[in-house]
Order: structure tokens, then sequence, then C-alpha cells
């Protein structure tokens, strides 16, 4: 005779079908394929290989960023400040690289870790020492950090002509087919998905995110939990700003502005819960993806300039909706199939 | 000391630390500048952040239950777009206003709708509205400026209240302000929000209707933004669908630097005005004395972060001292007193 | 039998209150030692301070002799603590495997986590319990007793030499508690020094070797189970002798005040009618998941529903809002305090009033001195424990807290009160202060409908039993004909009671 | 508040730029700070908001104003948002001008314009008329759609379109970048996507000219897309060398910050009268002549090509 609480979810003990539908990850997948295939039509250039490329290379930033905002947001905090510490960073290995062309490239990508990950780690200690929320924090930061490249730079850019052909050539140069940009990005999400997935301080985040009551209760330390998280989003952040201004040879003073807002989107698209504790890698790849896409497309179908925000907008909405209904759709049929069977 | 006690203290030594900072601002800037403490400049300065003040009214509500709305900057955009079609087709000025707060109304219900229908996080679903309504404006502007608006239009974003000097976005800030305090502080629908904003279920279960007070402070934020949009467009007499760029973070900035928790349940109308005003005149002394705004956005964001740290570390310093003083000697004299 | 943990002449002073004032305690291997006060008498703050949560103002804890200082609960594990501790302390979107492995993970030599052993040592710990449910499962689609299982097995996973349990019962049906006793058992026997907090006396008595009571923090005494009765233990609690657990009184049923029928929600409830009497306490009785608060909260409309009627009075409900049946005098005093009862961060007073705002307003604004008088009122009946009724209700103890709750529904002067457990976590002096309200407002004329778990309560107290099972009225007694075995055979399905037998 | 100022006052001068921390304008402040010292009465205060909006400018308009500054010359970020503000100012006696970028003719006494709008647009087309040998598809790649400079440029530009000589060449869209690199360089992708032939670009904004080039390189597609436009010299100075652009064009912000202050100076100074045809001595510059609508031409546009863009990357 079993219990009857353990009757109920034996449903659960679910096909594998039952288990691939209930990641909302497909759903998305699904809209994106069918957004793809709309484009196509319309513009059949869209479709061709090349292409793709292209837009996974417009999207490798973005997508990065939104790996280090995965983090934060998953310890049920937020990062305002992302696209700021881009900007300086990059800002001042550019710099760097100007004043000294010598200087090999691979200490510029530790230097701009470090300094990323260094204005990070200043947000991560007032959260989760000094207990400052991170909305406040990271809003705060976004206008210091910003305001910092103005005073490194005295409000002037680097441009290409400064930099030195390494540095310029850093974010282009092809590999086995693909741009180190592309190799950047996908180490990256490697490295991002093995830390949350597979290593003890990964998933703590998710514990402290999601209950940071009982995360005390078997002695994870939300404190040191909160600051790897920041530390993460601000060293690739910083990773970020180096790319940054070596794809696009100049940098300034508003590199990137706006940018933060955009990755919570990509995150929020990509089924990162934003109370913390629930969200994974490929969601973020494909909310990047997603987003990506969509800027893309909206430029390559000839849509009316004019039009496009409104379009990426309501896009945007109707796949967080879509999104969110799936998944409770879901979650509804499971349950009631846990209680029926 | 009870908890409850400390809790009153801190909120106190809060809005305490704001009132040192706001003096502190009037200090250093009338040090600073010998401009800055003049009547008409303290006045006049308040222009340029009243549609922002004003905006943080109904956002400290919204956060307050536990909600947040990305959208308002759009929302403005989208009225005052709105407000120009209409001066386009001939409304006189009251018809206008009707417009833009209609237009913001219609969006904020349409926020409201999306997040309780659909059960998506505001931050979400209004980081998407954001767009969609900036976009709208866009789409229907293009690379156009509406202009042409009527001089007397300029009565409300820029004029001032009968012969005095008296601006009248700042009265209307005013009173707006003890409107919002009086529904906040004393009201029952402010006990209600509060208590939304710490615990929904319980506010459920307790027969509060939850969604219709959200559905409700959303639209008002709505209508509010309308409302700014029309003191914004009377104050720069022209429409184009890039204005008020980036203010939905500003609105959220002032509110919290007011104390206003971002996880809903707790703040007040004193810590948000202050914020307003402390804000306010450090960036207007700020450029008095000519500092370049990217360093004024340095100091504003350290005083945002400072402020919540603050008052913190006072309260960590005294409790410490609270514990020193009132428990230890108690301990100290019952264990004299076994030993004796 | 060696002792393994000492607590000795423990202080923990927060700031205001005195949770715990010099108290001594030894705990011993294979023996199980039960933990009681009553409410806010500072048994979770023990069990914090023995795990690392919080630390002890002074005073000192000794393990194996030697005097330890905890500075996080790594250090109280890697003692061989465990607990399971009186809150929610799961991670609901994390599956039961991270559930239970949070915090002490199994690593492969290369350093990144072992999942496979993982699952397979959660399936090991699992059937322990005789638990079946897949270890991907997420755990916020468990119930709350198996959630509570999963608990038990988390502690069991560290190999503890001593776990604590903080009213590990209270959400747990007969069957479950039944496992947990042979559990408790098989790890006494394997030497494991258990600490068993509970208001329960039958479960003291059956479970506990010995104990030791705590009263406004400070130790009252300790010894041996054997050589103690309930009024002792009572008396020490509460530092009087109690009367009596259940009102004795008259009832005197009047007319029809609350008619359900056939009401239904696809899975969760199907076909359920009765009715309810003004005067008349009718008892829900049924195992922990028989779908009871679901058909309560359903009733009062925060639940929706895919059939049938509700009837309060001459009105029926059919609004899903619950203004209308407080319109129509309904209370309802929810399962789950901290969730849906209390607002943590608000005053008792803001608490107390929430439910009847308007009653306390004019033109829409409160008056500070009827809402005052009001709480103080109830507080006074419930002999709330509190050091103002400013306080924030996230500073009371569990029981207070419920006291809370009650004050808020009995402020909004019903007609109709349902009671979802109104008395777990209770001590029990404040449990009979709720019996005799109880028994007071029925004989009032109240209509009260009292949903419990505990099947004395149930008996003690209804004038009509009705039994839930699986969603399903099962069975309806009488008081005169309610007996405790065949109430809870119909719940358990054992013996096919049929409806009005 | 008195009429002007008295002689013997140092004059303090507005600097309003449409923000700070872009190279541009850095070298427009150089330009201004060598006329102040140059005249030796003037002080110039060099603000801007710190992101591109005609509330920040406003802002630092009703701050000046409180300072009692004597004239204020402003480059708008839109130019009938500024109006009020300006408006403000002239009623505290100040002395509004605008330059760079117009603030609407009621809002300021004279605008100094680089260069004239249909010059601009004229040498723009006639520049890549050259490259592409007058036949194929172009685009213009232009800053935000709400840029009114930009938007003149670009009216012109399709007038010029219209005549004979350029029958054979097609402009097939308009696309903006917002003055953003990343945006810009998705917009000339677009570009490069949606029209397989397409034989050049107008990129008439510095962001966005240097973020094509970039585009041009990335995608290969150097000699197939030509590139001219505004750029900054030492924005550009790489892509001219490399081949990406034969060209570009840009006046001297240093000499539009120095006149901006000349102009104004004289004016404060009551040495010449805001009207149609007055004539401005500017320095090194040599004079200016105020043209209808209170509009002066700074000059024509200097064109950079790969014998002389290294010479001045490192000015401006
Ligand atoms: N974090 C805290 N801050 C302040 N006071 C606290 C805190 N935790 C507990 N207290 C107070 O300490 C006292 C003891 O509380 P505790 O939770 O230990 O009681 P308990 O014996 O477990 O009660 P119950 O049976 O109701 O669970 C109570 O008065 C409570 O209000
Ligand atoms: N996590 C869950 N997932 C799916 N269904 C659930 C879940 N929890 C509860 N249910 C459904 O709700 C019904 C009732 O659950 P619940 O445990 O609240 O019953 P109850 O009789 O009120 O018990 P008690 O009040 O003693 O806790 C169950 O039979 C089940 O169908
Ligand atoms: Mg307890
Ligand atoms: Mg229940």
């Amino acid at each position: 005779m079993e219990g009857i609480s353990n009757m109920k979810h034996s449903g659960f003990q679910g096909t594998l079908l039952h288990r691939i539908i209930a990641r909302r990850e497909i759903t998305l997948l699904v809209i994106i394929v069918l957004l793809v295939a709309a484009v196509g039509i319309r513009a059949p250039r869209f479709l061709q290989p090349g292409r793709q490329l292209s837009i996974l290379n417009d999207t490798i930033i973005l997508l990065m960023l939104t790996l280090g905002q995965l983090a934060v947001i998953l310890t049920a905090g937020i990062d305002l400040s992302v696209a700021s510490n881009l900007a300086f960073t990059g800002m001042a290995v550019a710099m760097w690289n100007m004043m000294m062309p010598g200087v090999p490239m691979i200490v510029l990508v530790g230097a701009s870790i470090l300094i990323g990950a260094s204005l990070g780690a200043f947000n991560g200690v007032m959260v989760a020492v000094g207990k400052v929320p991170p909305i406040i924090m990271t809003l705060g930061t976004m206008s210091v950090y910003r305001g910092m490249v103005f005073l490194i730079s005295g409000g002037a850019w680097v441009s290409a002509h400064q930099m030195s052909p390494a540095f310029r050539g850093f974010a282009r140069f092809s590999f086995l087919g693909l741009p180190s940009l592309v190799w950047i990005g996908v180490l990256t999400t490697g490295l991002v998905y093995l830390f949350l997935n597979h290593t003890k301080g990964g998933r703590e985040l998710y514990a402290v995110g999601d209950n940071e009551t009982a995360a005390g209760f078997v002695g994870v330390s939300a404190t040191r939990a909160k600051i790897k998280a920041f530390v993460l989003s601000g060293a690739i952040a910083g990773l970020t700003g180096l790319l940054w201004v070596s794809r696009y040879a100049s940098a300034q003073n508003d590199t990137a502005i706006g940018f933060e807002l955009e990755t919570v989107a990509a995150a929020v698209i990509g089924g990162v819960s934003i109370m913390g504790g629930s969200g994974s890698v490929p969601g973020v790849v494909l909310g990047a993806v997603f987003l990506g896409i969509v800027k893309n497309a909206l430029t390559v179908i000839g849509v009316s300039p004019f039009w496009q925000m409104a379009i990426q907008g309501g896009v945007i909405l109707i796949a967080i909706v879509a999104n969110t209904l799936m998944d409770r759709r879901n979650q509804a049929r499971l349950s009631m199939n846990g209680v029926s069977a | 000391m009870s908890v409850s006690q400390r809790l009153v203290k801190t909120f106190v030594r809060w809005e305490a630390v704001l009132v040192v900072l706001l003096v502190g601002v009037f200090i250093l800037n009338t040090s600073l500048s010998p401009f800055f403490l003049r009547r008409v400049n303290l006045l006049n300065a308040t222009y340029n952040f009243m549609e922002r003040a004003i905006m943080a009214l109904p956002m400290m509500l919204i956060i307050i239950v536990g909600e947040i709305d990305i959208s308002v900057a759009g929302t403005i955009a989208l009225s005052s777009t709105m407000m120009g079609l209409a001066m386009q087709a001939g409304a006189s000025i009251p018809v206008m206003v009707m417009v833009a707060l209609g237009t913001g109304l219609l969006a904020g219900m349409l926020n409201a709708v999306i997040v309780l229908r659909f059960r998506v996080p505001s931050i979400a679903v209004t980081i998407g509205t954001m767009s969609l309504y900036r976009g709208i404006a866009y789409v229907i502007l293009g690379n156009q400026a509406i202009t042409g608006y009527p001089r007397e239009l300029a009565a409300v974003g820029q004029g001032v209240v009968g012969n005095t000097m008296f601006p009248v976005p700042l009265a209307i800030f005013i009173v707006l302000a003890v409107v919002f305090g009086v529904v906040l502080h004393r009201s029952r629908l402010g006990r209600c929000f509060y208590a939304i904003g710490n615990n929904a279920t319980a506010a459920r279960f307790s027969g509060l209707p939850v969604d219709r007070y959200k559905a409700a402070l959303f639209s008002l934020n709505g209508l509010v933004a309308g409302f700014a949009a029309v003191l914004l467009t009377s104050r720069i007499l022209s429409t184009r669908p890039n204005i008020a760029t980036a203010w939905e973070l500003e609105v959220v900035t002032l509110v919290v630097l007011g104390g206003v928790a971002i996880t809903g349940g707790k703040g007040s109308i004193y810590g948000v005005l202050l914020s307003v005003f402390t804000i306010g005149y450090l960036r207007f002394g700020l450029s008095l004395i000519n500092v370049p705004s990217q360093v004024i956005g340095i100091i504003t964001g350290l005083l945002l972060v400072g402020a919540i740290i603050l008052p913190g570390l006072f309260e960590k310093l005294s409790n410490r001292m609270i514990i020193d003083r009132q428990l230890i000697p108690e301990i100290d004299s019952e264990a004299t007193a076994t030993d004796a | 039998m060696a002792e393994v943990v000492r607590l000795d002449d423990a202080r923990k002073f927060f700031p205001g209150v005195k949770a715990l004032d010099g108290v001594t305690m030894s705990i011993r291997s294979g023996e199980v030692h039960a933990l009681i006060g009553e409410n806010g008498a500072g048994k979770s703050t023990l069990v914090k301070v023995l795990t690392g949560v919080h630390s002890l103002t002074s005073g000192t804890v000794y393990v194996d002799g030697s005097s330890v200082s905890f500075r996080s609960p790594h250090d109280s594990q890697a003692a061989g603590i465990a607990a399971i501790h009186q809150e929610a302390s799961m991670f609901p979107n994390l599956t039961i495997v991270e559930n239970i492995f949070m915090g002490h993970h199994l690593r492969k030599p290369s350093g990144l986590l072992d999942w496979t052993t993982m699952k397979t040592r959660t399936s090991e710990l699992c059937g322990r319990l005789s638990l079946k449910i897949p270890p991907d499962t997420l755990v916020r689609d468990l119930s709350v007793a198996q959630r509570h299982q999963i608990e038990i097995v988390k502690a069991l996973s560290i190999d503890a030499r001593v776990i604590i349990m903080d009213e590990p019962t209270a959400s747990l049906s007969l069957k479950e508690i039944k496992e947990l006793y042979e559990l408790v058992r098989k790890l006494r026997e394997a030497g494991t020094a258990i600490v068993f907090i509970s208001h329960k006396f039958e479960e003291i008595f059956e479970i506990a070797d010995t104990y030791t009571v705590l009263r406004d923090g400070r130790f009252v005494g300790d010894g041996r189970v054997a050589d103690v009765t309930t009024d002792d233990l009572v008396r020490m609690m509460a530092g009087a002798a109690l009367d009596r657990l259940f009102p004795e009184r008259t009832p005197n049923i009047g007319d029809i005040s609350l008619r359900v029928q056939s009401l239904r929600q696809a899975g969760v409830f199907e076909d359920i009618s009765f009715e309810l009497h003004k005067g008349e306490v009718l008892g829900f009785f049924g195992l922990v998941g028989a779908g009871r608060s679901e058909l309560m909260q359903s009733i009062f409309g925060v639940r929706g529903r895919d059939g049938g009627s509700v009837i309060a009075g001459a009105v029926e409900l059919k609004a899903l809002r619950p203004q209308q049946a407080m319109k129509e005098g309904i209370a309802f005093v929810p399962e789950d305090r901290q969730e849906q009862g209390v607002v943590l961060d608000m005053s008792i007073v803001e608490n107390t009033t929430l439910a009847s705002l308007k009653a306390v307003s004019r033109f829409g604004f409160p008056n500070r001195r009827t809402e005052l008088s009001t709480t103080a009122r109830l507080a006074k009946r419930f002999s709330l424990r509190a050091s103002s009724l400013l306080q924030v209700v996230a500073a009371l103890s569990g029981g207070n807290q419920q006291k809370v709750v009650l004050s808020k529904w009995l402020a909004t002067d019903p007609r109709i009160l349902i009671l979802d457990e109104p008395t777990r976590g209770i001590d029990v002096g404040t449990k009979a202060a709720v019996h005799s309200f109880i028994g007071e407002l029925a004989d009032q004329g109240y209509a009260i409908i009292l949903v419990s778990s505990e099947l004395h309560e149930v008996l003690g107290m209804s004038d009509r039993v009705l039994v839930m099972k699986e969603g399903r009225l099962v069975a309806e007694f009488d008081r005169d004909n309610a007996e405790a075995e065949q109430v809870l055979g119909a719940a358990i399905g054992a013996t096919t009671a049929q409806r009005g037998a | 508040r008195a009429e002007g100022p008295a002689d013997d006052d140092t004059l303090r001068i507005g600097l309003l730029v449409k923000s700070l921390g872009n190279s541009f304008f850095e070298a427009a402040r150089d330009g201004a700070m060598e006329a102040a010292a140059e005249l030796g009465d003037v002080e110039v205060i060099y603000q801007g908001p710190s992101t591109p909006t005609a509330e920040g400018q406003i802002e630092i308009i009703d701050s000046l104003i409180a300072q009692g500054v004597h004239g204020i010359a402003i480059s708008s970020n839109d130019e009938n948002a500024l109006v009020p503000a300006a408006q403000r100012a002239q009623r505290a006696g100040i002395e509004v001008i605008s330059f760079d970028s117009a603030v609407a003719a009621d809002g300021r006494s004279i605008h100094l314009a680089p260069s004239d709008d249909e010059l601009i647009g004229r040498s723009q087309v006639q520049a890549i008329a050259e490259m592409i040998d007058y036949e194929g598809q172009i685009a213009i790649l232009s800053a935000s759609s709400t840029a009114t400079n930009q938007n003149a440029w670009i009216e012109w530009m399709r007038t010029a379109l219209e005549d004979p000589e350029y029958a054979n060449m097609e402009l097939v869209d308009v696309v903006y970048g917002d003055d953003l690199s990343d945006q810009s360089y998705r917009e000339a992708v677009g570009l490069f996507n949606s029209y397989p032939n397409l034989r050049g670009i107008i990129s008439p904004t510095t962001v966005g000219v240097a973020a094509t080039a970039r585009a041009i390189q990335d995608e290969g597609l150097v000699g197939q897309v030509e590139l001219t436009g505004l750029g900054l010299p030492s924005e550009m100075s790489q892509y001219v060398q490399d081949g990406v652009s034969q060209n570009v064009a840009l006046w001297n912000p240093i000499d539009l910050g120095y006149a901006a202050i000349y102009i104004t100076y004289h004016l404060l100074r009551g040495n010449v009268e805001a009207e149609a045809g007055a004539v401005i001595p500017a320095g090194r510059i040599g004079d200016i002549r105020v043209g209808e609508g209170l509009v002066a031409v700074l000059g024509e546009p200097f064109v950079f090509d790969a014998s002389n863009i290294a010479e001045f990357a490192d000015i401006y």
C-alpha cells in the first residue's frame, strides 16, 4: 500500500517527452525557428550560412554579458552596471594599448578581465557585505563607472589608427573558419555552463537566490555566493569591453550605452526568473540569440527604421508572455497528471 | 528597545540621513557658488526635475506594492506624441491635455493587463512596453518633430503661480505629494499597499483586492506619466519621439534613494521628497560651478550607494553600543550574584 | 550513555529579547530528548544556536566534552549536528538531489560535481523512508508532507550524530508520522542522539526518553519521560496547572448558515456537499493532502472552482473574491500562517486590523486609537506574548503569530468561521485557549468549520465530523458515534466507511 | 538685470555642446579656448550633458542663466525643444547663438553653420559618385532619425540625386545608427545583405562613418562598396589609409569653436549687430559673413584623403 503523497506524483516518473516539454527553453527554440522561417520567407538571403554567422558574431557580446547577468540574477540580484563596466574597461585597455602598443594582447586580455572583475567585486562586496540592494548598488555604479570613462579619457576617443594592428584584429582573426570573437563567446558559455552546473560554487548561486535562509542553514555563504556572481558578471563585462573596442576599433564614452536593460531582457526572455534561483545557460543563449535575430532581421527585411523599436518591443512582449504561458501550462498539465495518476 | 522601535528608528534614521545630505548639499553649493542660494535660482532650478519628481510619486506606490514600471519614459514620449497629433488636428489645450492623460492611462492599463492577466513579472513586461510605447511614437513621428504648440500651453510647464515667482510644476508637485503622502501614510489604501508589498498572498487571504489595487496603480502611473508628458511638452513646446530618454531609471533612482525598498512593502513619502530635492539641487549646484555632467553622474551614483550604506553602518555601531551598555552589565551583575 | 553535546548556561539575546537565558542541556547518544516549552520559550533559538545559525551571547557549547564555537552551519555540520528547522528551509526551484546535498555536494576527483553518485545516494536514502519520488523532481512540485520527508532525508545524508527535529510532525499525516517514529527508533538504536521538539504530548510520551523544559528562555527542569505525567510537564511549561484540554459544552444547533453543493475543482476535490448550522462546530478530518485546505480556500473565494455552489445565509457566493465571502460574515484562518496568514514586516496592530480596516476607519482613514483598542482587546483574549503591540510580527514566535491571525479574523466580527489547522504549532496553553474560544463562539451562535489533522482535536471539539479522502467526502459522524478508530479508518480508507454511517 | 555687459567685464561665454566625451566637441572646445586666449577678456565655460539629450541641455542652459553668463553658444540636440530655454536666456540679457547644429531661429541670434547645408549634401553625393563612376545603388547611414542637421543634408542629397549626371545612381535606403558603434555597424551589415549590389554608402556622421568602414572591412567588401561621409580624421585615418574609403570630408571643429566664440564676443561687445549682411571678424579665420536667416557659414568642408589625413589625425 502506497501513501497517497507518494502516488500523487508517480506521473512525474515521466516519459522522456514530458521531461523535454517541461523545459521552457523548447518553447523559445520553437519561437526562434518560426521567427527565422518567417524572416527567411520574406528575405531568403537571411537563411544563408554566412548570414547566420554574422548574426552570431553580432550576438556574442550580448550573450556573454547576459551570462554574467544570469549569475547575478540567480542570486536574486541584478547588475545594471555591466554596460558601464564594459565601456570603462574597454576604454582603459584601449588607452593602454595606445600608450604602449608593444604590450602583448594576452596581457590586455588578462587586464580587461581583472579590471572588470574588480569593478564587479566592488558591486558584490557592497551588496553582500554592505547589504545595499543590488538594483540600487548597480544603478549607482552604472553612472559611476560611466563617469569614470570620461575621467580617464578626458572626453576623447581612442580611434583605429591609435590602436596596434594586433589590438584592432583581436576580435576578428579567424580560426577554423570562425572569428575569435565567436570562439571566445563559445568558450565563455562553456565555462559558465560548467561553473553553474558542475561546481559547488555555481550551485550555491542557485541556492542563495532560491532561499537565502535555507542556504544559511546548510552552511552556504550568501555573502560569498553574491560576490562570486558579481565578480563573474564584472569579469565578463571587462572581457567584452576589450572585445567591443577591438571589434569596432573605437573606444568611446558612450560605448554600449543602454545595454544593461538589453541583457536583462535577454535573460528574462531566456526564462531566467527575476526573483532568483531559476534560470539556465541554454535558456540565456536562446534569449540572447532571439534578441540578436530580431535586431538583425528587422534591418534585413527592410522594415522602416521607424518601425523597428515598436516591433522589437512587441516581439519581446510576445516572447515573454508566450514563454510564461507555456511554462504554466506545462506545470499545470504535469501536476494534473500527477493528481489523476 | 523593541524590534519595532528599532525599525522605526532605522526608518527615521534613513530620512535623517537624507536631511543631512540635503542640508549638506545646500551648504556645499552655497559655499561653492554665490548664485546658488538665490530664491529665483532655487525656484527656477525645479523646472528641470519636476516631471521626474512627479513621476516618482506613483512609482513610489508601485514599488511599495512590489512591482515596477520601466515603461514610464516611453509612455511620456507616446503621450506627448498623441497630444501633438491632437494639437495638429486643431484641438484646444484642455482637449490636448485630456488626450495626453488618456494615452498615458491606456498605456498604464495595458501594462496592468499583461502583468496581472498573464502573471509575468512587471520588470519583464515593462521592459517590453518601454520599447513598444516609444516605438509607436517613432512610427507616428518618424524623423519629424511636432512644433507650433500654442504659447498659452507654456503656462503649465514654464509658468508661475499668479504674480509670484513660484513655478507651476513645483506647486503641482507639492499638491500631489501631499495627496500621495496622505493616501500612503494615513489612509486605508496606503495600509493595504504596504501589506500587499510585504506579503501579497496574505493580503489576498485577508480579503484585499490585490490585483485590482495593482491594476489601479499601474493605470495611475500611466496617467501621471501622461501628465508629466503635458508638463514636458509645455516646457519644450515641441515633441520628438526621443524625449525623456532614459528617464525610467532616473525615476526609479529617485524612489529608491528615498528609502523605498525595491522588494516592496517599505518606504515613505518623506524619503522620496527628500531624495527628489537632494538629487535635484545637487545636480543644479554642481552644474552652477560647471562640473562636467559625467562627474555629476559619479557623485550622484556614489551618493546613492553611500546613502544606503551609511545608515546601516551607523545602525551596526549603535546596536553594538546598545548591547554593550544594556545587556553586558546585566550579565555581569548576574554572574557576580551567582558567585556570591 | 555518552554525552555528545552539552549546553552550559547558554544565553542568546536579541535586541530587547532574551530568547535564551541560562539554559543547560545535555544531549546523549542513543537517546531521544524532547525539548518542550510554550510558544516563544526559545526552543527554535536553541536549535539555531546548536546548528551555528546564531552565535551565543554567552555560555558554552561542548561537543564530546570540549568547548566549541560554531561560527557557521558548516562548523556544526562538521561536528555531526544536523537539524530539520521549523521554518521551510528548502530550495523550491531545485531538485530533490540538490536540496539534499546543498552545502555538502559530492565531488569527483576532478573537482566537478558527481551527480551520478548523488542521485544514487538520494534514491538510497529515500528508500530508507520508503519514499518513491524521482530524485530530479523539483521540490516546488512536492506536497508539504513530501517536503518534510526530504528534510529528514537531508539530515540523514550527512550521517549526523545529533539530529534535531523542530516540530517535524506538524504537517505530516498519521501514516507518515508512524514512519517517522520508526525511523527515529532506528536512528536511536544506531546510537544517534535525537532532539525532538513538539507541542503534542502523545508524541513525547510515545517517542522520547528524556526531556528538557524551557520557559521564557530559562531552563525549568529536565528528567526522564517515564518519570512524569502530562500534568507535570504542563505545570513546568506554563508555571501552573491546566484545567482541561477541550471545553465542555451543550451544542445549540440552529438554522443552516452555509450550504455547499456539488462543489468541485478538477483534480483537487470533487462533488462536495454539506451544510453548516449556526452554533455548530463542524470538524473536517483527513490525511494531509486530502484536499481540505483547497476546499476551504475555494469556499472563501481565494481559489477557483469548476462547478457547484456555495450559499452563505441566503446569498450565493459567485464571485471568486474573498470580499464577497467576508461580506456574508465568513472568516478564514488559513493553514500556512507565514505565507497566507501574517504580513511579517508589519506590526501586530496593523496585522490585526488588516481584514477589518473599514471598521476601524473613518472616511477611509484608519483611526489609530480604535485600532489599538481593538488589538489590545484581542491580544488579551489570546494572551499574546509580545513586548509591544507595535512590534513587527516577524519577531514573534510561531505560535504567537498564529494568535495574531486569529485576532485578525475575530476583528472582522464574523458569523461563520473557517479554521484551517488553527492550533498547528501552538503550545498547550494557547491551544486550550483557542479551544475554549471556539466553544464560546459556537455557543454564541457562530457557525464554525474546524479543519484539523489532529484526531483528538477534531473529536474533542466537533459536533459533527466530515472525513475527506483524496478530494472526496467519504464519511460523516455525529458527535456521539464518532469513534477515533472509525474516523481514522475512513480517512485512511482501510475500512470502507460509507457516508452517513 | 542690466542690458549687456560692462566694458571692463570679463565676458563669460558658455560653449554648450551636444554631449561631453565626444572627440568632435573636444576639438571645438580647443578652438574656443584658443579664441578666448587671443581675445583676453573672455572666459569659456565648456559644458554639455553626459548623453546627447535636449532635456540635459535645457538643464545646463538654466544653470548658465543662474550663474549669469554673458553669452551662450549652443550645438543643439533638438532645434525646437531648446527654444523656450534659449528664450529664457535671451530675456535674461544673454546673447544666444548656435553653432554646428542649429537652434530654431526664434531661440538664437546668429547660427554659425559649419558649412552650407546644400553644399554638404551636394558634395557628398559628388564624392560618392566619383568613387562609383556615377553608377549603381547607394545608401545613406545617418545618426539618429531626429538629428536636424543630418536630415537637412539628407534632403539636399535627395535633391542633388535628381540631377541628370546622377541618373544612373539610385538611393535605395536611409538607415539610422543612432551614433552608436554597434547599431551603426549592424545597420551597415544589414545594408550589405539587403542590397547585394550596393555600390556606395554615404554616412554623414562621425560615429556612423567609422563603424561603416569597420563593417566594410570585416565583411571583406573593400573596393566593392565605397564609402564617404563626414568623419573625424583621427577616427577615419586608418580606414582611408587602408583604402576602405577614398576620402571623407569634414570642417574643422577647432575653427568652429574658435569662430563661435569670436561671434559671441563681438555681438556682446556691440561691435556688430546680428543682422543679415553683417561682417564679423574672426581672428585667424578672417571675416565671417552673416547671411539670410542670420545664418553664417564657416566655409567649405575639407576633404581628407590618403595624402593628407595622417597629418590631421593627430589634431582632431
Ligand atoms: N531573530 C530574532 N530577532 C529577535 N527576536 C527573536 C528572533 N528570533 C526569535 N526571537 C524571539 O526569541 C523568543 C524565542 O523564540 P523561538 O522561536 O525560539 O520560540 P519557540 O520556543 O521555538 O516557539 P514556538 O513553539 O512558537 O516555535 C521569542 O520571543 C521570539 O520573539
Ligand atoms: N505540490 C503539489 N502539486 C500538485 N498538486 C498538489 C500539490 N500539493 C497539493 N496538491 C493537491 O492538493 C490536494 C490537497 O493538498 P493539501 O496537502 O493542501 O491537503 P489538505 O487536506 O488541506 O492537507 P493539510 O491541510 O493537512 O495540509 C492534494 O490532494 C493534491 O491533489
Ligand atoms: Mg519554534
Ligand atoms: Mg491543507
